[in-house]
């Protein structure tokens, strides 16, 4: 039940994007088009995914074992930064044209709020390995529910009449706070607190 | 084959340097840092219990309070006064850390909330005076509830607008110090 | 004069909140206050041109294919540093600063700057476009914090503006309120910016 | 003190090692062969993905030069200047095509043409075809909803008084707004050309007066006058042959309803260089407007108001002694 219990909450209740408030800088950039949305949350999934994992067995068997707590956050960040480089290959050699779209926001997701987040949340947790990767996973779904759900609603919003000053990044920055309006209901679910 | 070596090559002189920057930084800091941690300490157990003049550390643990970390007798002029408890409870955003003056007949004198990684401007407003003055004159007698708005009974406390979460885990922190403390003066 | 051109350009016509939009964790996070959002600017200012400066200096031996690593780890040993000398020497400085040196790690402005600038100009530039950028920065969240803490809590810096009656609009203190501001901001800079073009 | 930097450097060491050899093992397993000139072809492309030359985006561009498939010509929004780079990268001589705007075969604005019902949807031509063909009555015309105006990457196209206009200046010729446009009333026209109809209804000329006013009612005027026969009547619609017009632009002036357009600022007059000029009277033969004045061996004069500026004296003169300001 704890399993389910974790996912659920890190989908839906904890959603990072619209409760956390985390890794906005993506979920902005990349919105545009529902296929760039879908392809950033799949590269945010491997490298949460992945990172979750290596980062709670460098704490455990390394941080914590040498006591030099205080190395947290460089030794998380090379982490997820050597993984970020690693999907950065893999998507200029794959599909260039998702490279193309994806742009400055893919070595962005080094510094995304939300997969440091994660990675610092599950030792603070005191998760064990499968809850780790769970809520690894969970988080980076629910950041691609959060992209994908508003990459929808922005394309509808280009063939809307929108004033010339509101286009762009305003129309957008106005929708997503409707939308975690709309995701704050979740938190009120104590079940999963 | 030879790129091997470059790439790695480079990558690791950078993470070398930076390591035995931070080593060196931490080895030289460190000792200060926990002079400043401690000093904070004493500050914060001594505004929350202002009769005592000195502190020895008590040995405590008890699993059903699983929340206090440490508790401190407080003497004055070798008679005893009360306990300065800290607990660390679970916030919005993460561990908060708190510090309880309790004097010999139970009553609070005094809360001080620690570093935490709530929220600023919401979370963080625990932190005020007006929050941790509700806290005063609270006895160990019965729990304290958290209310979201209108006037707070004799062992009720109002909720921070914006931050009940952070609210009702001070005051779950709060309730735990006054049960340990309660449970060290009648052994 | 093209230098001049690169510090102005981090305030007005790049500014990286209003016109790239990006650093929103930070924003979002700690514009309740207008003290925060001073703060906030200052401690990544600072960082940002600790960082370009070391950053531009050694681009030329840093290999393309490990670039993000290395720009990681020193933007994340930069912070670590002077978060733990902060720390260690001016506690009261800790006390004001001391929550915001952590988010600045996970600041995507530093490394968009490091990537997209640092790495391909001299060290002189990449300090002032440093400076231009954190400038515009801290224009940006004191802007948005003001809004925010006047209609969310109804204090300027922690003064109280308006008599008891007032009942501020808690939504503004909260993350949804933060992305309306941000977004009606960036729509008056657009009108603004477009009524002097045209 | 020691061992309290040992240990980090121990652990950031060995981390960076593992990413160390990871990476450099991906780098070779996922290189990505680029020939060299592509990224230098590619540096001098306009970069805006209009996809004018064909292709899907500069990027595809560049690869196909290098390949050989694409003439480095195909590029319309870069120009001569841009096609020399290209070439000198090729290795390969270009000969220039002359520049071509796109144009709106369409003059039937808010107060000429009438509307068939009152448009509230959404804000988009390919959304008003869908409703019986759009609000005007005239079913060949432009809807003006500015689908071409959201297409087009360099800004060149606008919506004024309910008709789409370009913007001969800023437009590229990358056809994004023909491929756009539901009702397909924009084409490509050599620039230099200053004589264009503008509607293309092809019903009779009763039909057309009912939907719009500017429309061509098929009086066939523009036919009569044109000196060079260069309007072509058909289908009920006339339509300008660019290779033999002289842009005298005496058709829009006898045009009754105004449907073709004609650049009446730039209009050349025709001068004489009195010393080159040896009286040979060949200009005066060619003149179809009497314009010109002279006797043999005399000095040949011009009648700048009958003038219409069809240059075509200055195209037959021997001496080069005609200028077309």
């Amino acid at each position: 039940m704890k399993i389910a219990a974790i996912l659920i909450s890190a989908i839906l209740v904890n959603n990072f994007v619209l409760s956390r408030f985390l890794g906005i800088c993506p979920f902005l950039g990349v919105s545009k088009k529902v296929e760039t949305a879908l392809g950033m949350g799949l590269a945010v999934t491997f490298v949460m995914g992945l990172a979750s994992v290596i980062t709670w067995l460098v704490q455990i068997f390394v941080l914590d074992l040498l006591g030099i707590g205080y190395m947290q956050t460089i030794a998380f960040i090379l982490v997820i930064a050597g993984l970020v480089q690693f999907v950065e290959m893999v998507i200029k050699k794959t599909s260039p044209t998702l490279y193309q779209a994806l742009g400055v926001y893919l070595p962005l997701i080094t510094t995304n709020c939300a997969v440091l987040g994660v990675t610092i949340l599950n030792i603070q947790e005191k998760y064990n390995l499968i809850e780790t990767l769970i809520n690894g996973i969970g988080a980076a779904l629910g950041f691609t529910l959060a992209i994908v759900l508003f990459a929808g609603v922005r394309e509808r919003l280009e063939t809307a009449p929108i004033p010339k000053a509101l286009e762009g990044f305003p129309i957008a920055l106005i929708t997503a706070s409707l939308l975690s309006i709309a995701f704050l209901g979740f938190s009120g679910l104590s079940l999963f607190q | 084959m030879r790129d091997y070596i470059r790439l790695t090559g480079i990558l690791v002189l950078v993470c070398l340097i930076a390591a035995t920057l931070l080593g060196f930084t931490n080895s030289f800091t460190s000792g200060k840092i926990q002079e400043q941690i401690a000093k904070a300490n004493d500050e914060a157990r001594q505004t929350v219990l202002p009769v005592a003049t000195e502190f020895n550390k008590v040995e405590y643990s008890n699993p059903s309070l699983a929340m206090v970390d440490e508790i401190y007798e407080g003497k004055s002029n070798g008679e005893l006064v009360g306990y300065a408890v800290k607990v660390t409870s679970k916030g919005y955003a993460g561990p908060i850390e708190i510090i309880v003056g309790v004097d010999i007949n139970g009553i609070v004198q005094g809360i001080s909330v620690g570093n935490n990684t709530e929220t600023p401007g919401l979370g963080k407003n625990a932190a005020n005076p007006q929050f941790e003055g509700q806290y005063q004159e609270k006895t160990w007698d019965s729990d304290i509830a958290v209310i979201k708005n209108g006037t707070p009974k004799e062992n009720e406390v109002v909720a921070i607008a914006g931050a009940t979460i952070t609210s009702n885990a001070v005051t779950v922190g709060v309730n735990q110090a006054m049960a340990a403390a309660n449970e060290l003066s009648n052994k | 004069m093209k230098q001049l051109k690169v510090l102005t350009n981090g305030i007005v016509n790049e500014n990286p909140v209003l016109r790239l939009v990006l650093g929103m964790c930070p924003v979002l996070a700690v514009t309740t206050a207008v003290f925060n959002g001073i703060g906030m600017g200052i401690a990544a200012t600072v960082v940002l041109i600790g960082s370009n400066l070391i950053i531009s200096l050694i681009n030329k031996i840093v290999p393309s294919e490990v670039r993000i690593p290395i720009y990681v780890v020193i933007i994340a040993s930069f912070v670590t540093v002077v978060q733990m000398l902060i720390q260690a020497f001016s506690p009261e400085l800790d006390k004001a600063l001391g929550i915001f040196i952590p988010l600045i790690v996970v600041n995507c402005i530093i490394l968009a700057r490091a990537e997209a600038f640092a790495s391909k100009n001299k060290p002189s530039a990449s300090i002032l476009d440093a400076i231009g950028m954190g400038i515009g920065f801290t224009i940006a969240l004191v802007i948005i914090s003001t809004f925010r803490e006047v209609l969310g809590a109804g204090t300027f810096f922690g003064i109280k503006l308006f008599g008891e009656g007032f009942d501020p609009a808690l939504i503004m203190i909260l993350p949804p309120g933060g992305f309306l501001v941000l977004g009606l901001t960036i729509a008056a800079v657009n009108k603004l910016t477009a009524k002097k073009k045209s | 003190m020691f061992s309290g930097i040992l240990w980090p450097t121990l652990t950031l060491g060995g981390l960076a090692i593992f990413f160390g050899v990871v990476l450099t093992f991906a780098s070779k397993k996922f290189a990505v062969e680029v020939d060299p000139r592509v990224t230098d072809i590619r540096g001098h492309l306009p970069g805006a993905n209009c996809g004018g030359c064909g292709y899907a985006g500069c990027d595809a561009f560049a690869d196909a030069i290098v390949k050989g498939e694409a003439p480095i010509t195909a590029c319309p929004v870069g120009g001569a200047e841009m096609v020399n780079q290209l070439a000198q990268v090729m290795g390969v001589t270009a000969d220039v095509t002359e520049k071509h705007v796109a144009r709106v075969v369409c003059c039937g604005d808010k107060n000429s043409a009438k509307e068939k019902y009152e448009y509230q949807g959404i804000h988009d031509c390919k959304a008003a075809e869908l409703l019986a063909g759009g609000s005007k009555s005239c079913k060949y015309g432009c809807t003006g909803l500015g689908t071409c105006v959201k297409a087009c990457p360099f800004d060149a196209i606008h919506v004024v008084n309910g008709v789409a206009l370009v913007d001969e200046k800023k437009c590229t010729a990358c056809k994004k707004c023909i491929e756009v446009c539901p009702k397909n009333v924009i084409e490509l026209v050599p620039i230099s050309k200053q004589v264009r109809v503008l509607c293309k209804n092809v019903e009779k000329g009763k039909a057309v007066n009912e939907v719009c006013k500017t429309g061509c009612i098929s009086c066939q005027k523009c036919v009569k006058t044109c000196k060079f026969d260069a309007i072509i009547f058909e289908n009920n619609i006339a339509k300008v042959d660019y290779s033999k017009c002289t842009n005298c632009m005496m058709c829009a002036e006898a045009c009754p309803t105004k449907t073709i357009y004609a650049n009446f600022e730039n209009r050349k007059k025709a001068h004489i260089n009195d010393e080159k000029c040896i009286g040979c009277t060949i200009c005066k033969k060619h003149c179809n407007f009497e314009a010109i004045e002279g006797e043999l061996k005399g000095k040949h004069k011009i009648v700048s108001d009958k003038c219409v500026g069809c240059s075509a004296c200055h195209a037959k003169c021997p001496k080069k002694a005609i200028e077309m300001k």
